[in-house]
């Protein structure tokens, strides 16, 4: 098969997997364990900006994600604390 | 570099990487505790650099390359936090009983 | 046929293989070291110029940098595990 | 499909020239006496739990905690794949920035490249480069990949019988 097309299938299944996870995996009541099940169809995502040569968005996309992990882990922590 | 199987050419690096991002997927998702989950992470990230490669994109290899392990570095730091954050918090409620009575 | 890259590719399916299915962390932590030395060799196979080169050496050691933060990690929940 | 035989020996060969350099030159700077990052003595431990030698478990824990001599001459063998004699002068460079990001003198890395550079260029006139970067991967598999608490074994026999702990 074709690279570009297997990786464009591939994309495909780490969204809908990735979903599934997110919504109905095992221990997702804590909001840790849910928002590392969320990387996934992040990078269903990056794979398919990735099948459809999109350079730019795709370095865009990833140089964000791993800033944006900055502020989600500060939400949940500021979270568990206000909670206490 | 390429393989013959029976007709079409199957390139080795490619494999290796849908491997590695179809496994880590699986893994990431099935594992519970934190760390567990951290570490199928980095194998997913690594089918992914793969992957990239594969398609001659050298400047976004590199770029994702730097940007993992920062990536890392604050998500281990924010679930140690939380676990001791957590812990703290069960054994100030289990003695909260004790002063109750 | 190359021989050289089947047989780095297939160390490189039984290592992930092992990734997958072992139990201990440890142990998985010293099987992702050898995955990543077999990825940097087969992306360094792949593209024969000197750029792949960098990317390949770059890609080791923001891998090797991760790791070290890990184990650096485990050994800290394993204290506070160990004391509480 | 027809298999060489000449390209498993000279496999076998760059093989056997790859374990013995980085795990003497690990060895002679003192890798299994002490861990050098706070990770490798947890390594260490867990092994020892195990059942395995505690001084060959330091020595795992380090190659996957700092680039040491293995890092080094898998980087040695790529870039003189790719470079030539002056692409290995280049690999040390890299590697001296890696040790010193991760925290370590980098003095085994440093050399353990510089030797392996000079190594691959004695050999090269019957030995290909891109069968040292084969022989690294199956070297480093050996004991990172097949069985822990009997290359860690190996390992600690070899560094007392060298006398560096």
């Amino acid at each position: 098969m074709d690279i570009v097309v297997s990786t464009l299938y591939l994309g495909y299944f780490l969204l809908i997997f990735g979903t599934l996870g997110v919504i109905l995996g095992p221990e997702t009541r804590d909001p840790l364990v849910r928002f590392l099940n969320v990387e996934i169809p992040t990078i269903g995502v990056m794979l398919i900006f990735l099948a459809y040569n999109h350079t730019l968005a795709l370095m865009t996309y990833i140089a964000i994600n791993s800033l944006i992990v900055l502020v989600f882990i500060r939400a949940i922590i500021r979270k568990e604390e206000l909670e206490a | 570099m390429k393989v013959e199987v029976d007709g079409g050419t199957v390139e080795i690096l490619p494999l290796v990487s849908i491997f590695c991002i179809v496994m880590g997927c699986i893994g990431v998702i099935l594992n519970t505790d934190y760390l567990d989950k951290i570490i199928m992470l980095e194998f997913l990230t690594g089918g992914l650099i793969g992957l990239i490669v594969s398609f001659y994109y050298l400047d976004v290899a590199i770029l994702t390359s730097i940007m993992e392990p920062v990536s890392t570095v604050i998500l281990l730091l924010g679930s140690l936090k939380y676990l001791y954050l957590k812990r703290s918090k069960k054994r100030y409620s289990s003695k909260l009983p004790i002063l109750v009575k | 046929m190359d021989t050289l890259v089947l047989l780095i590719g297939v160390i490189s399916f039984v290592v992930g293989l092992r990734v997958f299915l072992t139990r201990n962390r440890v142990q998985r932590l010293l099987y992702l070291c050898c995955l990543n030395f077999a990825i940097a060799a087969l992306i360094a196979l792949y593209i024969k110029s000197p750029m792949g080169g960098v990317a390949a050496a770059v890609y080791f050691i923001g891998s090797t940098l991760s790791s070290n933060a890990i184990a650096h990690t485990i050994g800290k929940v394993q204290r506070l595990e160990g004391r509480g | 499909m027809d298999v060489n035989w000449m390209d498993f020996i000279k496999l076998l060969i760059s093989t056997g020239v790859c374990w013995t350099n980085f795990v003497l030159v690990d060895t002679y700077f003192g890798l299994p006496r002490r861990p050098g990052v706070s990770g490798a003595e947890v390594i260490g431990k867990t092994l020892e739990r195990m059942g395995g030698d505690i001084n060959g478990g330091y020595f795992m824990g380090n190659i996957v905690c700092s680039p040491d001599a293995s890092a080094g001459t898998l980087m040695a063998s790529i870039f003189y794949y790719l470079l030539g004699f002056k692409g290995g002068l280049i690999a040390t460079l890299l590697i001296f920035i890696g040790n010193r990001l991760c925290n370590d003198p980098g003095y085994a890395g440093t050399l353990g490249t510089f030797s392996a550079t000079v190594l691959i260029h004695l050999l090269s006139s019957f030995i290909e480069p891109k069968y040292f970067i084969g022989g690294m991967v199956m070297a480093i598999f050996t004991i990172q990949g097949l069985y822990h608490v009997g290359a860690s074994k190996v390992l600690g026999y070899i560094g007392r019988k060298l006398g560096m702990i």
